[in-house]
């Protein structure tokens, strides 16, 4: 695996950035009442899908959990249709029947947010395995957390995967907490990747915070999957900046104040910025204008949801059935 | 009792009395479930518990819920009382084996040798735009299940007595909590108390039809009721309470007095519960009834995200009263 | 076509034929469960087809139902149409939350983006000594699921004809076999064909009283029809063969004919299909009942082991016809 | 772990007999029509039963599965009431509810064979966590296939014990085939033990067709288990004589009879005697008479249960409740 050449680094920045002006306004219109329901935030978590999906086109299938938006911004989600769908909108992606825990793009080969934990990886599975049955090269990622890790499914995926050599690959975001248990109360490993030989398989683990380290490991795992050798476990560590729901990033009792002080001083983007104004590839300031930029784009995608129509009650009994 | 009833809490602190009740009385009581200790339950129905009884009796799980209904399984038979939480109803995709197969038929493939005296506490209900994994009332699946018993607390009241039964009793028993009713108030002794399991309440008593129905579709067929008294129609308003067993014989009285009866519930009608209830009245009250009984349930489809389509597609007091007035000829 | 239904093959051939035939027709198609390409599939529903068509498509897959469903429900929305093979219905338990939360509103939640052709094949009913978790009807479960489409063929033409139906289908179907048919014979063609999903089917004409099933006890009220015609009265059998969606017109001609009916299923009585089908009964019937809408089904047990309590538990002609002769006033 | 002592030794050997004489008469019956429903032998697994359950008292538990005779007899069951809950009579452990594969025996400690695959690994993480939670050190062994590690529930059940360090014992019975699918076509690996690192839990793998291997290995596991260091899995590598379901050895298609000549040739109750003979132990001529006193008393048993009178139709709803 090369190191990811400028166009790359930029493209990376460009979709970390997406997702945390996305999601920091997201968290905004939660508290402002404005989007109901349960909103699961990916702020601080940004390097991995960013890391992953640079590698992906169109054409490539992911799966997602409840903590979805990341994972379709990055795999090009439009910010007007998302919060259509986030505001409960006719426009949204679902026409507002999905909402955050179930967003989704077909055509951007995004297979759902879901809101039941460790129901991806069997899905991803099936699309891997279309994608082989097929002959393409193309592949199919799913994410899942450190608690997911514990549901049965996860396991009979990861076997299925590795025993048809399907171009699958697992990849767990490992923020240390499923909801407000933290993961040694939840598992008597440390490293989820520990998993992998269980299943025949490799397991890697990177630095979740690093983008640049989840772009080459993601790279070598898609590549392999690509090339016909079959799935890998990629464990991200990584950490999340705001609530399990919503966005209070503080004074939160089950972890403290210190864990997430530490945490942000790795901040991906901020440490991502940094890396890339020392390689003279983005200064600070044109850094800042990106962000400036995708502010906009996320203020103009929610002025178009706001300004959507809500569904037509009379559209409840449609797309049950094909 | 009189004053102590004075006394209001809400649903959610009922559930946290009802447990503490147990765990202080049983000493193989434990409660187990993901987020029930250290959080106090994402609901908060534990809240408190931990500090109380310690991590030996309140345990966080790992997300595995046929593992913890295993677990409950084979802690009740091997003697302990376990609660276990299965936090969204809709969960039950994940845990029916243990449910289906083992919790409810244990006893009776080992030939009676088995004792199950294990509690499920779980949340049903739509209303919180929690869209179509983590809003269903998937009851009709455990009330086919011979071996468990299911009952559904509609007040505070009865959130806590029922739990207390639940857990006393011998067999699986779930607790179907509603989750939109969490933050409702209302007047909940101090002391233990039992709600029976298997004795259906009127709630509100009248002469011109009944509501049958449970959870919290039975304080909408009350408004409804009140509607409908305007215009001079009394409706007698059952609240099942215990949906396995079920309390027919209060059900056939009040239609033999109404001769006329809606279901009502808010899981989807069709295959819902409400059609054994629609079943048995006609069977066991046929010749009193002057018209067909009626059923309210949800429409054919999951439960959607956006407010303005989840309202449509929930029960509710005015689709109750038009279903009411309907059958009326009103 | 005359002569061609003059063949005769069993029950369990007749599914082979249907999948054979889809796999043929349709490149996407493939079969996935356990055991289905080595050795066949343990009831011989697909023997010959992996020499047929190769390892690709048809897939021995690990004991991981929740996975199989998964590859079932991953493989559809992106293009392929799966026969994904659960060996016993009871095994549901294991995979339910693949089927409940992720094939049946998969398609709903994305607000009708995906699609998914996936057709589940499963066996249901007791008979077999097989006890309590691989005799099961749990059928009302799928029943109650918007986004799935549940058939229950009764012969091997209806096999051969729904599972075809089902496959061409691009909405989850599920075809729920039944295990003590595998081996009746029956007149199917060798073309391909198929048996519409959604159709009842009047499989005998009568006036005196309308008996509305599905699945093997189709013969058996056939048989009791039969029994009854001897003492003058005459049933009228109807075969649903589609649960959801579910001919209830058919249904209700029939009764507005006969005034009577009796709903008759192997499931569990208490909230199985039968209370949904009474209910619709007497909801669009009303006037035209001289009787209640009976039901005949299994008793509040889990499937006993021993032939003389499961031939004790099972629904049959006897009980069929006793129950009318009730309803008559015989 | 000491050696085993004489007295052990003949104890392992009376249970692997045991088990031996009554499936090898079980099938008999079955293929004469006399024993309804599905029936999955034990032949060629008896070391793995009687060396793990030559640890064990009434008191500790375990949980089966729907090869579950081997596991009952060698937890102390007795042929007659074993015998007629096989033919359904009133007098079977189960009063003819469970048949062979509900099996059971609360007294025993014996949790139930089990028609499901892969349902008792949870149930006996709560049979374990009893145990703990009431301070006595008895522990409880999970038996399962090789097939049945791919389920979710294993998995699940496997990370619970080890997260609470329950006195657990996993036993997979690594016979090499799920119903009719080899090892090869259901998992990428080829030792479940190597399952066990991903739990935190310790692996080892045994010859399962050696009972004192096995028996020193559970002994390892269950003195672990005892002294509160947690669970362990164990993996046993045997394989049954007969088909999955039935008798018929020779002439399967899904496996080749080389195979089961070279793995008859190391027929766990052949070595053993053979061992026991050259220690002085048990000589041939003695193991015959044992051989033959357990055949009268199967006899015994068969004859009970035919005699034994039929489940009467009114017991049909009893059971059901407490
Ligand atoms: C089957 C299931 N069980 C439980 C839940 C409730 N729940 C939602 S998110 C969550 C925690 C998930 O933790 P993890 O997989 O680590 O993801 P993270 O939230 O940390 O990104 C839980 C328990 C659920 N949605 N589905
Ligand atoms: C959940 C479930 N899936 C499938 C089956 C059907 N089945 C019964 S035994 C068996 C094979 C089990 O293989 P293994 O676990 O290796 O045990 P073995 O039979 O080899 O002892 C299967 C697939 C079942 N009983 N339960
Ligand atoms: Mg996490
Ligand atoms: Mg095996």
């Amino acid at each position: 695996m090369d190191q990811p050449t400028d166009e790359v680094l930029l493209d990376i920045h460009r979709r970390m950035v997406r997702i945390r002006v996305f999601e920091t306004e997201a968290g905004r219109m939660a508290e402002a009442g404005k989007i109901p329901g349960a909103l699961h935030l990916y702020v601080g978590e940004e390097a991995v899908a960013a890391g992953v999906m640079a590698h992906l086109s169109d054409d490539d299938w992911i799966t997602s959990t409840h903590r979805g938006h990341g994972h379709l911004i990055a795999k090009g989600g439009e910010f007007d249709r998302m919060f259509a769908e986030l505001f409960g909108r006719a426009t949204g992606y679902c026409r507002g029947k999905g909402g955050s825990m179930h967003i989704s793009n077909m055509d951007l080969g995004m297979l759902g947010a879901n809101g039941i934990v460790g129901a991806g990886p069997p899905i991803a599975v099936g699309a891997a395995f279309s994608t082989k049955f097929r002959n393409t090269d193309r592949v199919a990622v799913s994410f899942f957390g450190d608690g997911a890790s514990n549901e049965g499914s996860f396991h009979e995926a990861a076997n299925m995967a590795a025993l048809y050599k399907l171009p699958a690959i697992f990849v767990c975001e490992n923020n240390g907490y499923g909801e407000y248990t933290p993961q040694a109360n939840h598992q008597a490993i440390v490293d989820v990747a520990d998993r992998a030989s269980g299943y025949g398989m490799p397991g890697v683990i990177v630095d979740g915070m690093d983008a640049v380290a989840v772009y080459e490991a993601a790279g070598a795992a898609i590549e392999r999957a690509r090339s016909g050798d079959g799935p890998t476990l990629l464990e991200c560590k990584t950490y999340r900046f705001f609530d399990h729901v919503g966005v209070r990033g503080m004074g939160l009792s089950y972890r403290t104040d210190e864990e997430l002080e530490e945490w942000q001083k790795r901040d991906p983007i901020h440490m991502f910025e940094a890396r890339l104004d020392e390689l003279g590839v983005l200064s600070r300031d044109d850094a800042a204008k990106i962000h400036e930029g995708v502010l906009e784009e996320v203020r103009a995608g929610i002025e178009f949801a706001e300004s959507s129509p809500l569904p037509d009650p009379e559209t409840l009994l449609e797309d049950v059935y094909a | 009792m009189a004053e102590a009833a004075q006394r209001e809490i809400t649903y959610v602190g009922a559930i946290a009395e009802g447990a503490r009740t147990i765990l202080n009385e049983q000493e193989g009581a434990f409660i187990a479930g993901e987020d029930v200790a250290g959080a106090g339950g994402v609901f908060g129905s534990y809240r408190g518990l931990l500090d109380e009884f310690g991590s030996d009796r309140i345990v966080d799980t790992p997300i595995s819920e046929e593992g913890i209904v295993g677990l409950g399984v084979g802690a009740a038979a091997t003697g302990l009382r376990p609660i276990i939480d299965i936090m969204f109803m809709d969960f039950m995709g994940e845990c029916m084996d243990e449910i289906a197969n083992q919790m409810a038929k244990m006893r009776y493939m080992f030939g009676g040798s088995a004792k199950l005296p294990i509690t499920v506490v779980t949340m049903s209900g739509a209303g919180m735009n929690m869209a179509a994994q983590h809003s269903q009332s998937l009851e009709v699946w455990l009330c086919h299940l011979p071996g468990l018993k299911v009952v559904t607390p509609a007040t505070p009241y009865d959130a806590k007595g029922m739990l207390i039964a639940a857990a006393r009793d011998d067999n699986p028993v779930f607790v179907v909590m509603n989750k939109l009713s969490l933050r409702n108030q209302g007047p909940v002794p101090e002391e233990a108390y039992e709600v029976p399991i298997g004795a259906a309440e009127v709630v509100r008593a009248g002469d011109d039809l009944t509501f049958v129905s449970y959870s919290r579709m039975v304080s909408e067929a009350v408004k409804a009721a009140e509607a409908l008294s305007a215009d001079g129609i009394e409706a007698e308003v059952i609240d099942l309470k215990s949906l396995q067993p079920m309390d027919t014989d209060t059900v056939i009285e009040s239609v033999q007095k109404t001769h006329r009866a809606v279901v009502v519930h808010e899981a989807v009608r069709f295959a819902g519960l409400g059609g054994e209830i629609a079943a048995q009245i006609q069977e066991l009250a046929f010749d009193d009834l002057d018209a067909p009984v009626a059923r309210v349930g949800a429409p054919f489809s999951p439960v959607p995200f956006s407010s303005v389509l989840e309202q449509t597609y929930l029960p509710n007091a005015d689709k109750i009263a038009a279903e009411a007035r309907q059958l009326l000829g009103m």
